[in-house]
């Protein structure tokens, strides 16, 4: 039954008897068409596409712990299209169109807010960086305006305008842009996928890939060998252990990332705000949270924590940048595994084993992706083809040449 | 008002404070809690959803419901837990999270609406029509939530930072924390004890349990004492250690002076980073309460919170002294809060007992078997429904204490995610003794919750502790303490129809658990993400392990199969003003002045930050209005006669040793190796994928010495890649690296009079063209014996030097070029007029070698020696690279009035404005005084064929397009003859 | 994180830069037959290993030297610290 | 000599100081600094008379010049009051086979004085993230403070020498006087 206003009061005059399990908790099958390994966003967003847009049947989705505990469970919530190079922007362009009618596609309120990102500057080279992303956004079809230091002075007032070590000079923004309640989007990809009967297997762990004669038979699991024609691995922050079970080696390493929420807040901060000369970016939560991130930690890591100098160093941009958060107060701090890749964009290719697909690398810019990569993913699993937005990220892209590096800083994933 | 007798407050000390604006006063000691509870006020705030009325919980950083605005102004401090503000004269607080009066808040109405407000309504509503997310539903949500307010202004405060190495970290100090640190610091270790409260003791403040014959409070502050005449002992209080991290590493917070009235010039705290060889957790334990319907009105706290406020800030929590008090429990613990209670003559109705066989520890009634099945009181607890044996009965009650049991302070040791166990004996979980290394815990924090057991094992884990590091520690002496009785049996809930909250700040009831759990969200993170269970600010500290127990419940599974709690850093909110302390203002990051900064300084130069540089952007003369006058005026000076600019913030490495040539060969795509002395060579760095990275010159002062200059951003970088390329790949090549930048001043004088201004101040120096021609280098003297370096290169391509003298003298070279080079017009010049002179040029800078270039790109594919090897060389010839046929050409407007911009992308006439026909980009542009129009640099498709077509220059951004005209990048002397002139 | 410097002790990992896996100072031979396969392998291919990793810190607030730390990515214990030039040397 | 009228690091004609109850800071910009190198096949030898130091070591010679280790192989030589003489070229003539660097203006030393050994003890808890024993007198050791690279040289018990990067001075020189008036404050 679908979830509406009417429902919800409905329900609540009878005492919420009436609702029933957002999904099921099934029995793994002996053997499905389609596999997918991880029931992060991804990994549902995938089998949710691949049900309702590409009818395919028998599908998966193998989670080793609970649904939505990978990176969508852990992340800043920030969606946006504002990327520069070709072979990204026209497929973030194409996720934040889905994003924008998500709620309506899945019937479950991931509280899409189109409130804004605003990329401070400020230096004249930086602007003209701007410039040149903000025209590429354009030309994909997006939106973004160039904003002065007048303007952001009327939008932002709280932000330090003067008395900066490096003054604001202007912003680039997205209005399309903004936030989305990440654990919702799991939620409502994993209800809907449920919905057309993908069976969704918690606590079912990969521990190995059944492959013979170069193609892919099945995967062995915690919970016993499943069969399968396909295998999709969509597995933030065990992109590189995974797949090492099928002998591969990816252009990935894993990093910690480090997010942030403050204590809840009267409403603060209007939209998505991005400080253009130090760590630091923040949108305010529905519930009030100031949540708010930085950079990577810088050194490999699967240990979902983070340290104390990246802590001060992405607090410091922000006290820099908007003096007025001193007296608020940091209420939580998580780390999250990034599968960095050599030039900071992703991979959604097939692999040299026949039937066997992968979907990673995403550094930390996963969120937001998570509707196009999910579509672009099932488009690849049901057609063979790439998705028309994502056919640069391939794996030879390194070995050819094509590299899709945002930031020009070559193959060294931390500084992506 | 409800004072009673003793506690540890100064009642010598009257301190006035307001709380919603009314005065009231409190004692030396008290906390803004127990002053506002003396006082009688039992309603403070209102909670996140609901908006009920609650009042004070706790007696400590537990507290989920007494959280105020402290101060005003700029230093207005919301979500503040009364319960551990240190009360200081004239301190101002005011409730929040209302809109209207506390006690009439017009968002009460939320509660009446709460079955709407079921966990997770949210995802299943607010859905139509799509475009009033953003404007209507989405704003109304956010005004109601979030709690208090920040006032907007910027903190007016300082803030510090430290560092301490202990051997021995002791965090806390109750019974367990005091005997750790005076075990360890008995035994000569560096001890550093850190205790959020204002003074040491812990629990024992709070309780009546005698210590060595001494009331427990009155030891603690012995023990105090023989540690503060310890040299190696530092103690911290008001000092909360709130997170741990790697290798030993803990964070703390000391709030210095905000309990001080008028700090002055004092930081207001300071944030300490304690690297500690061992640490010993001795954080004690929190209190559980048992949830009944409508168990959230002011007046109900924890029980142990009830007899912290009696015996130390003696005080009782009604409205009125003299409201019969009770106890809910289904432990002894509630029956100690009867037993102090009962001691200091407060009305007791008794306690309700859950344990059938339970029975009075001393003179009150004993309700065993009983719960409590309901509360009245809207703004106050007025009377509870006791249900024994089927039936029910109200009473009027001031006052209740809720007992559930006790849970150790495991946060710390689940920072780094270790899972902490269940102890069916003692109904709690307790840290895993191995969660975190070099980490022991100690006392209540480890299940030993008695006073007599944290006694004995503080001085435990201090020997364990100090082995471990090679200390030896003399077997503590242990005080006696006197009993108490735990007995405990589980009773989680009072199942009933009504709203019972299990997390009462994020208004969590037990029915939120029981829908969680009927729409399979139970997982425990799912629990806790759909109900919102835990997310509060105090991280759900009361609420977790109750709710897990009702899921267990709900499941059939035992709680540990449920899940278990961990927590994340911080352990109790910390200031986001301590956490980004230091500057956040100018000083965010330091300033490098170049050597002629002071006599920019004078001459009324226009700074710009250039990375943590600040350079001149061009020098203003008293006539000129607009920046552009100054900027062409200095590029023309350059191409007409001379200009001076400190170009100091290039990089220089010093190159040495036997080797150095085959080094620099490696380095540098082009061959660099067989530069001759006394000669300079420009080089291309190049990445290992391929790719261009820096570009520079490289000169040759003699045999085996080189120095090698790199771009103003990428010193350090280039500098770090070198040493990594000596280290790493080739130690057997015996070579020097020294960065020398900061130690010359060094100043570009380009112009075709340089090299008579030049001429003025070297010592006897041949300047002419044959002793000196184009890409030599020197070391000579100026000014009279001044040892100096001179490099005849060329960045804006007109006759050009750079000179260098130690950075000392860089100022006054400079005023004695502008000195004596008055008649040949000599005008200093700043980065703007470097970037135009550089862009006439055609000189790649940062906005072409912004990493994503190659070197055919630039045009240099020649360069990439074939001869030798170098990094990158094999990588810049794969497929993609020398494919890639965008190149950089030069740019002007059809109409010569249009300007260039950069960051507009290039179309082909006639194709359409988009990604598809997107051809390259104009990188840099600027006005060129010597062509008299706007110029441009840009990457294109083909751009070197292309020559003279017209292309489009779009910047939909900004909703401007420009014909422009391809031509050379080379708009100055492309044959470069001036520069050789 | 504390690193321990074989000449200077424990240092705290912010006087650091981190670079990544060791093998990045097993630069191919450039002459090799199938060099640019090789090159292209080295530059972008990781282990990544969940467990102990050999890894390139730069000492860029101490001493400049590069140490070869092997350290592991779930606990990140550090099990030793070596100047890279000694392991490269021993390595060459 | 040269004509010229040099500046200090911080700008001025004189050298700036610093008095406060429990400190004095004075900019100095009288040290001639050189780094040397030597190949590392050979024991160190004596130069200026100083035995050059450990890892971590500070050690002093013969009229005013001292040494502190900088990197294997490598060591910053200082030479107080010669900051206008060419002490690089002094340097290499005393040890021809070291190779020598000029950097005595790349380097600004700002000496502190503590009234007591405590003061500079809690100095150091401010300002650097190292065990006390890294720092006792006889000690030398880069590190970083409030994002600048420095070495910090502990002569004796009272006395530090703080040596930042020259273009860094400014900022160094604000960040130290920061934390010295703090410590007047509040101890």
């Amino acid at each position: 039954m679908g979830f509406s206003g009417f429902r919800v009061i409905k329900e609540a005059l009878t005492g919420h008897k009436g609702w029933g399990t957002l999904w099921r908790n099934p029995e793994p099958q002996a053997e499905y068409d389609i596999v997918i390994v991880g029931g992060g966003g991804h990994g549902l967003a995938t089998a949710y596409y691949l049900a309702s847009v590409y009818k395919q049947s028998r599908i998966a989705v193998l989670e080793k712990g609970w649904l939505g505990s990978g990176n969508i469970g852990r992340n800043t919530t920030i969606i946006r299209s504002n990327y520069l190079l070709p072979g990204n922007q026209p497929f973030y362009e194409f996720s934040m169109k889905l994003w924008e009618n998500q709620e309506q596609d899945l019937n479950f309120n991931s509280m899409v807010s189109q409130r804004s990102i605003l990329n401070l500057f400020h230096s004249d080279g930086q602007r003209d960086a701007y410039r040149r992303r903000g025209n590429a956004m354009h030309l994909s079809g997006a939106d973004g305006q160039l904003l002065s230091q007048d303007d952001l002075r009327q939008m932002v007032p709280f932000l330090n305008f003067d008395n900066a070590r490096f003054p604001i000079k202007g912003a680039l923004m997205q209005k399309r842009a903004g936030t989305a309640r990440h654990d919702g989007v799991a939620w409502g990809y994993a209800r809907g996928a449920d919905q057309r009967g993908v069976d969704l297997i918690q606590n079912c762990e990969v521990t190995g890939f059944r492959i013979e004669n170069g193609t892919i038979r099945g995967v062995e699991t915690s919970r016993g060998y499943i069969g399968a024609k396909k295998v999709g691995v969509a597995v933030a922050g065990s992109s590189s252990r995974v797949m090492a079970m099928a002998g591969m080696r990816l252009p990935i390493e894993s990093h910690v990332l480090q997010a942030f929420v403050s204590e809840g807040l009267k409403p603060t901060i209007p939209g998505v705000i991005t400080f253009g000369a130090g760590h630091f970016y923040v949108s305010q939560s529905d519930k009030g949270g100031l949540v708010f991130g930085g950079d990577i930690d810088g050194y490999n890591s699967y240990a979902q924590r983070g340290n104390l100098p990246v802590v001060e160093d992405v607090i410091e941009g922000g006290m820099a940048l908007m003096p007025m958060i001193g007296r608020a107060r940091l209420l939580r701090s998580w780390g999250g595994i990034m599968d960095m890749s050599m030039d900071g964009s992703p991979i959604i290719d097939k692999t040299h084993i026949d039937g066997l697909y992968f979907n990673g690398g995403w550094c930390y810019g996963g969120f937001k992706a998570t509707p196009a990569s999910g579509y672009a993913f099932a488009h690849l699993l049901a057609t063979d083809t790439p998705h028309n937005t994502a056919t640069a990220f391939r794996f030879d892209r390194f070995s050819r040449g094509h590299v899709i590096d945002e930031k020009g800083v070559g193959a060294q994933p931390n500084l992506h | 008002m409800s004072r009673i007798q003793g506690g540890l407050i100064d009642r010598s000390r009257k301190l006035s404070f307001t709380f919603n604006g009314k005065p009231y006063q409190g004692c030396a000691g008290d906390t803004l809690a127990s002053a506002l509870l003396a006082n009688g006020v039992q309603l403070i705030g209102r909670s996140f959803k609901y908006h009920r009325p609650r009042g004070v919980f706790s007696a400590g950083s537990e507290e989920p419901n007494a959280l105020v605005e402290l101060s005003g102004g700029a230093r207005q401090e919301p979500n503040t837990r009364a319960t551990g503000i240190e009360l200081y004269d004239g301190l101002q607080a005011n409730s929040q999270n209302h809109i209207g009066s506390l006690s009439h808040d017009l968002l009460a109405l939320n509660d009446l609406f709460s079955p709407f407000f079921a966990a997770g309504f949210y995802y299943k509503t607010f859905m139509w029509p799509r475009a009033f997310w953003e404007k209507l539903y989405e704003p109304a949500i956010r005004r109601a939530a979030g709690l208090g307010a920040l006032s907007m202004l910027p903190d007016p405060d300082s803030y510090d930072r430290g560092y301490l190495h202990p051997d021995l970290l002791v965090i806390g100090g109750g019974a367990a924390g005091l005997m750790a640190a005076l075990t360890a610091g008995r035994a000569g270790a560096q001890v550093v004890l850190a205790d959020e409260d204002f003074m040491l003791g812990g629990r024992l403040l709070a309780e009546d349990t005698a210590i060595a014959d001494l009331p427990g409070a009155a030891w603690a502050k012995e023990v105090t004492t023989e540690l503060q005449s310890l040299p190696n002992v530092r103690l911290m209080t008001r000092t909360t250690v709130f997170g741990a991290y790697d290798h030993g590493i803990y964070g703390a917070v000391e709030r210095v002076s905000d309990h001080i009235a008028d700090p002055g010039a004092s930081v207001r705290q300071t944030l300490w980073r304690i690297t500690a060889k061992r640490t010993i957790l001795a954080t004690g334990a929190t209190e559980r309460h048992i949830p009944f319907e409508n168990n959230d009105r002011p007046g109900i706290m924890l029980s142990g919170a009830m007899r912290a406020y009696a015996n130390r800030w003696a005080v009782t929590p009604q409205a009125k002294a003299g409201d019969p008090i009770a106890i809910f429990t289904n432990n002894d613990d509630g029956h100690r809060t009867a037993l102090a209670l009962a001691a200091k003559g407060v009305a007791l109705h008794g306690v309700i007992d859950t344990r059938a066989g339970a029975k009075s520890l001393g003179d009150y009634e004993t309700f065993a078997g009983a719960t409590i099945t309901g509360s009245k009181g809207r703004k106050g607890l007025k009377s509870i429904r006791i249900a024994q044996a089927g039936r029910s009965e109200w009473i009027d009650c001031g006052a209740l204490g809720v007992a559930g049991g006790w849970n150790p302070n495991v946060h710390l040791a689940s920072h780094h995610r270790g899972r902490p166990v269940w102890d069916a004996d003692k109904l709690t979980f307790v840290p895993d003794a191995d969660s975190l290394p070099g980490l022991h815990i100690a006392g209540a924090a480890a299940g030993q919750g008695t006073t007599a057991e944290a006694l004995a094992d503080g001085a435990r884990a201090a020997m364990a502790a100090l082995s471990e590091i090679g200390l030896s520690a003399a077997p503590a002496d242990i005080p006696r303490a006197g009993e108490e009785p735990t007995g405990i049996e589980a009773f989680w809930h009072v199942p009933g129809k009504g709203r019972a909250w299990v997390d009462f700040q994020n208004d969590v009831t037990v029915k939120d658990i029981k829908l969680a759990h009927q729409e399979n969200m139970r997982p425990v993170e799912h629990l806790k993400r759909w109900t919102t269970l835990g997310m509060a600010t105090d991280q759900g500290k009361t609420a977790n392990v109750t709710a897990l127990a009702v899921m267990a419940e709900l499941t059939g599974k035992t709680i540990p199969e449920t899940g278990t709690t961990i927590f994340r850093p911080p352990y109790t909110p910390v200031s986001l003003g301590v956490l980004g302390g230091g500057d956040s203002g100018a000083n965010f990051r330091p300033h490098r002045l170049t050597p002629t900064h002071a006599w920019a300084e004078s001459q009324g130069a226009v700074f710009v930050e250039v990375g943590q540089w600040m350079r001149a952007q061009w020098f203003p003369q008293p006539d000129e209005i607009h920046w552009r006058e100054s900027v062409d005026r200095e590029a023309k000076a350059v191409r007409d006669a001379v200009g001076v600019c400190d170009v100091t913030t290039l990089g220089k490495i010093d190159v040495q040793g036997p080797d150095a040539a085959e080094f620099l060969n490696r380095i540098y795509a082009n061959m660099m190796g067989t530069v001759k002395p006394g000669k300079v060579r420009y080089g291309l760095m190049l990445r290992e994928d391929g790719h261009a990275y820096d570009d520079g010159t490289c000169a040759c002062l003699a045999e085996g010495h080189y120095v090698v200059t790199t771009t103003t951003a990428n010193a350090g970088l280039v500098y770090q890649r070198m040493e990594f390329a000596r280290q790493c790949l080739w130690p057997d090549l015996d070579v020097t690296l020294i960065s020398t930048t900061d130690a010359w001043a060094q100043l570009a004088v380009a112009g075709p009079k340089s090299r008579e201004l030049l001429s003025r101040i070297v010592d006897d120096f041949d300047m002419s063209n044959d002793a000196f021609p184009f890409m030599s280098c020197s070391e000579l003297t100026v000014c009279g014996g001044l040892r100096a370096r001179l490099f005849r290169i060329s960045f804006s391509g007109e006759l050009a030097y750079e000179i260098a003298v130690p950075a000392r003298y860089g100022n006054a070279l400079m005023e004695r070029l502008i000195e004596v080079g008055q008649d040949l017009g000599v005008t200093p010049y700043g980065t703007e007029a470097l970037g135009v002179l550089r862009i006439e040029k055609g000189h790649a800078a940062g906005n072409e070698l912004n990493g994503q270039t190659t070197a055919n790109m630039l045009g240099m594919q020649r360069m990439v020696s074939l001869k030798k090897d170098s990094i990158g060389a094999v990588m810049s010839r794969r497929e993609g690279l020398i494919g890639d046929k965008r190149r950089l050409v030069g740019f002007v407007p059809v109409d010569a009035t249009q300007p260039v911009v950069a960051g507009s992308h290039l179309i082909t006439q006639g194709d359409p404005v988009d990604m598809e026909h997107d051809q390259g980009w104009i990188t840099s542009a600027c006005y060129s005084p010597h062509l008299g129009s706007a110029i441009g640099l840009g990457y294109l498709e083909n751009g070197d064929q292309r020559f003279d077509e017209e292309v489009i220059a779009a910047n939909p951004l900004e909703g401007v397009s420009v014909r422009l005209r391809v031509v050379s990048p080379h708009f100055i002397d492309p044959e470069g003859e001036r520069l050789r002139d | 994180m504390l690193i321990p410097h074989p000449l200077l002790g424990l240092r705290d990992a912010q006087e650091f830069t981190y670079l990544g896996d060791a093998n990045m100072m097993a630069r191919p031979d450039p002459t090799g037959p199938d060099a640019e396969a090789a090159f292209c392998d080295y530059v972008f291919l990781r282990d990544n290993p969940a467990g102990v990793h050999r890894e390139l810190w730069f000492h860029e607030q101490g001493d400049r030297s590069w140490l070869v730390v092997t350290r592991n990515t779930v606990t990140h214990e550090i099990l030793s610290a070596e100047l890279a030039t000694d392991v490269a040397r021993k390595d060459a | 000599m040269t004509e010229l009228k040099p500046i200090t690091a911080l700008g001025a004609v004189a050298p700036r100081v610093l008095e406060t109850v429990r400190y004095s800071l004075r900019e100095n910009d009288g040290v001639a600094f050189a780094s040397l190198v030597l190949p590392a096949d050979r024991p160190a030898p004596a130069v200026f008379g100083i035995d050059l130091p450990e890892p971590g070591k500070y050690a002093q010679g013969d009229a005013g010049k001292s040494a502190f280790w900088t990197a294997r192989h490598q060591w910053m030589i200082e030479g107080a009051s010669l900051a206008e003489t060419d002490f690089a070229a002094a340097l290499k003539a005393e040890l021809p086979e070291g190779r020598v660097s000029e950097q005595t203006d790349g380097w600004i030393t700002f000496d502190i004085f503590g009234t007591k050994p405590e003061a500079i003890t809690a100095l150091l808890e401010r300002i650097v993230n190292l065990p006390a024993a890294t720092l006792d007198p006889g000690c030398a050791t880069r590190t970083s403070f409030e994002h600048m690279s420095a070495y910090f040289v502990r002569r004796s018990d009272t006395h530090l020498s703080v040596i930042g990067m020259r273009t860094l001075a400014g900022s160094l020189w604000h960040a130290l006087e920061t934390v010295i008036r703090r410590l007047d404050v509040d101890g």
